[in-house]
């Protein structure tokens, strides 16, 4: 394992302040909690989001805070979702008096940590409802399973219930916007490398010089099936077919595409793979709206990527467009 | 037989030096169907666990088993952090102002603990979780007790019961947890909570044994 | 060699239209020409700024063409410099009539096609001059040698260059300001793992286990000498007792702090090493006053850091904090 | 002797097969000292020289090379493109409305290409690039024409000259060019510029003897 790291035990609080010293002007830290809340928080009279997460995703969930997206972001051990008193500190610390609403991703862990949270904060009388994140369709959904997990589509979630939040809406108005997005938006990834956690030292699967995985998570987890590496166009042709039909998108659908990196992969790659992204869309006659292309919801140093498609209606558009200003994500309203 | 506030706390012990010691292999098991944690997962909260045992040295096995519980929560994270943190939350309650406990204590502890890591998962038996392991386990005991059979050979049949069941989450596909992604795919490996449960089941068997 | 293409002899322009795919109301690409200019240019009575070499150091250049920042970037085979054909068009594209600052990164190959299309565009009466940014201290400076490279120290020249440029200032006023940015800037570079250019289908070096790589360039070159791999404090003390001797930079002195990543490097460990960055500061009295964390200046997949001190005064703060807007630079203003 | 302005069109096409069956030795001995793109850089910019070739098949020798300098220039980048493409521009001019061309024309022109290369490069001998296979080959093709020997044989001692300073710079430190930054470390690596060079003068000379 080669890491520019000093210690497996305190490489998260480590990043914690490395954030802190680089961008006070967007987040402070909660005093013993790994838990980044906006600079100014809490917004009075403002509802307030609250994510989070493994360590390992970034800039996801910390990149996200500041106006027109989250206000606190939770950060747990590298892939293990965060604990229950950590959330409840930070809904604690952002409750602008306007009720806290929690994005979670869809995985056992997250769920069972942010309810358990959230009931500690209803105990407080707080106002707190949560939204769970499954865009992810390479797993199938099943009433038996768990059901999807949550990945990069996340990030639409954070930006336009962010900026419903942002736009002075109230919680029930600021949920069903968030879980307008979450009806909407689909995604599903692939990686060509495995990544390391730091504290195992060793990759998490591994794949000959010739394969790659399809369907992964963002947490190192193998994916659905394995396959002999492909030309971009036929990847990104592999993925697109999934989603494309799982909504589905059709003709005359408006999009908005994210092509994510999983943190090895080149920028250079991810626009390869926008290209033929838009190349396929424009085919089929569904329009693009807005593409983001870049590293959103990593995994590490894992090589590979994701793409997301989130159908937009006026007000998603709207909502995307308005301004927001983080560490990551940055729109000047364009 | 009894045993009191002192040797659950060496129960603990001995669990988070099994953990300790099974950290790597927790790790590899969760690699294969999952995100590659568990064992870590389950070290950091066990040795916070130890950290936290001088303060509880002569409370009651309720008070003990809650804080026990409540460092999980707040220390594991993950799937593994609130299902046995509910457990020995749950185990703690039952076992409230409690300096001494027999057969039929434990096996109300156990009960409750279970049904805690039911109710906080959603989950159910045949579903590749620790529930698997648990379940028979505490079947077994129940029987045993039933029976009225002697409080070591009791936990000593559940540890085998436990084993067997560990063994079986390999024929089975996952539908809880991060390994119901994979489907079929699951099939063939042995589900790290099964294990851990396995681990922390023959901990307290040991120590009971050794009594 | 695995990797998210097509085919190596077309990356280059597929990742052109990738970007031009993601980002039209930013950026439109010269037909012919791997160049893109603000989708706005020419900026009538603007100086313009034009900056390029190799591909596979994206965001740069592409990702620094918009409003206070860059006019044209003009993109070569990667890693290698442009040609003067096409540094040309980019120089007739966006002169708006105030004349052309170009700002070439001092390789040898970059400055002599830039010196090339200087010459051709002087000759069509187009006002070009050029500065030339050194600011790896990694590389002995000396008459006699080709003198240091341009490293991610490049990105703020852009950045206080091309706000010297918005807010309207001449051409020798904008040379004069990157010249005083060049003046001002420092940066060293290390790698954990080498990268491969597609064309050439295997690592440019090979790294053992335990071993890194410090004093490297941008273009998978070697560096100045190879160690084992240490924790990241003491790589980062490594670097930055290079940096700071080298102006030097002194108790009292304000500065911004580019802590970059090479393009495999997860944004964890570059928060782990800005951490200590601002702590050694903090220490010898230096103070901090803007940093930037992210993957600015990359070589491929190439698992690395670099890290790049800028000295500030009124003028270059004024000009730092002024609004850009591109795809991977923005700045509202604060 | 002389040649013709179709010898030269072969001479071209013979350096652009040397060149396309070199180009990973090429980019292999710049993966040492450089970045590992000098083979890859050469063969696109010969590449597309032969797909030029077929318009100027009846111009003179001047329209030729100048057509050949600048496809170079526009194809090749890096440092290598600029260098060989106005080395192959100002053999044009000295080359100019010429449709044979002697001993002492291939001179002039010699002369005239590796001036442009100092000039364009700001390097002398001994700084550990292509010039230190060029300047010795130009001594000796220049001692070989003022003794009156044939062109065939002139050409081969200059290939000759032109393999010694190639190995030579195996010996020596690069001060220009991307070697440069390496220092001491680039000993014992030969420069790929050099190599290049030798190749492009031995595909010429490779003809010459074959008329
Ligand atoms: N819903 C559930 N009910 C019971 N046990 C579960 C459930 N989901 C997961 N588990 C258990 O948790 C284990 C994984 O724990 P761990 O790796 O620490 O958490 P995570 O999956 O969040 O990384 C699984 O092996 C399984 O035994
Ligand atoms: N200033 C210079 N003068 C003459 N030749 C040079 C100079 N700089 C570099 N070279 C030659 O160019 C070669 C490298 O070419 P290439 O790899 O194509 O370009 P780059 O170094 O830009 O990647 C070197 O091996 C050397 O022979
Ligand atoms: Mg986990
Ligand atoms: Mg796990
Ligand atoms: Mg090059
Ligand atoms: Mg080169």
């Amino acid at each position: 394992m080669k890491k520019l790291i000093n210690d497996p035990n305190t490489v998260v609080e480590e990043m914690m302040e490395g954030i802190v010293q680089a961008y006070p002007q967007y987040v402070r830290k909660l005093e013993g909690f790994n838990v980044l809340v906006r600079a100014d928080a809490p917004v009075s009279g403002k509802v307030a989001l609250v994510s989070g997460g493994g360590s390992g995703h970034e800039p996801a969930h910390g990149g996200y805070v500041g106006k027109g997206m989250l206000d606190g972001a939770v950060a747990g051990a590298v892939f293990t979702s965060p604990t229950p008193d950590a959330i409840y500190e930070a809904i604690k610390a952002v409750d602008g008096g306007a009720g806290v609403l929690l994005v979670v991703k869809n995985y056992t862990g997250d769920v069972m940590n942010f309810d358990m949270a959230k009931e500690m904060a209803e105990m407080d009388g707080i106002k707190v409802d949560s939204i769970v994140v499954n865009d992810d369709v390479a797993v199938e959904n099943s009433t038996w399973t768990t059901g999807r997990r949550g990945i990069a589509g996340t990030v639409f979630v954070h930006k336009i219930a962010g900026a419903a939040a942002d736009k002075g809406m109230a919680l029930e108005e600021v949920k069903r916007v968030g879980e307008k997005v979450i009806a909407n938006v689909r995604s599903m990834g692939m990686a060509l490398t495995p990544c390391t956690v730091p504290a195992a030292g060793k990759p998490s699967f591994t794949l000959a010089e010739n394969e790659m995985e399809i369907g992964i998570g963002i947490h190192g987890e193998p994916g659905t099936h394995r396959e002999s590496v492909k030309p971009a166009d036929e990847v990104a042709d592999e993925l697109l077919n999934k989603i494309l039909v799982d909504l589905p998108y059709e003709s005359g659908d408006e999009v908005a595409v994210m092509v994510n990196g999983m943190g090895g992969t080149p920028l250079m790659e991810l626009y390869v793979i926008n290209r033929h992204v838009a190349s396929v869309l424009k085919d089929k006659g569904i329009k693009v709206y807005k593409t983001f292309v870049g590293e959103y919801m990593t995994s590490l140093e894992m090589q590979g990527a994701s793409i997301t498609l989130l159908k937009l209606d006026d007000e998603l558009k709207g909502l995307l467009d308005a301004p927001s200003d983080t560490i990551a994500f940055k729109n000047f309203g364009r | 037989m009894t045993i009191n506030n002192i040797n659950v706390i060496d129960i603990i012990k001995v669990m988070a030096n099994a953990i300790a010691e099974n950290k790597e292999y927790l790790t590899e098991l969760d690699s294969a169907i999952g995100d590659a944690d568990h064992g870590i997962n389950m070290d950091r909260g066990m040795q916070a666990v130890l950290g936290k045992l001088p303060s509880v040295e002569d409370k009651d096995i309720g008070t003990v088993l809650k804080t026990v519980g409540m460092t999980l929560v707040s220390t594991v994270g993950g799937a593994s952090g609130p299902l046995y943190g509910t457990a020995f939350m749950r185990a703690g309650q039952a076992a409230a102002g409690k300096m001494e406990i027999d057969e039929k204590d434990i096996l109300a502890i156990f009960e409750a603990a279970l049904q805690g890591i039911k109710e906080r998962g959603k989950a159910v038996a045949g579903e590749k979780t620790m529930i698997d392991a648990l379940e028979p386990a505490l079947k077994s005991y129940r029987d045993a007790v039933d029976n009225n059979i002697g409080l070591a050979e009791a936990l000593n049949r559940a540890v085998y019961a436990a084993k067997e069941g560990m063994e079986y989450t390999k024929n089975i596909i996952a539908t809880k947890g991060r390994a119901s992604y994979l489907g079929e795919r699951s099939i063939g490996h042995q589900d790290p909570g099964a294990t851990s449960s396995y681990l922390l089941l023959q901990a307290a068997a040991r120590v009971v044994n050794s009594l």
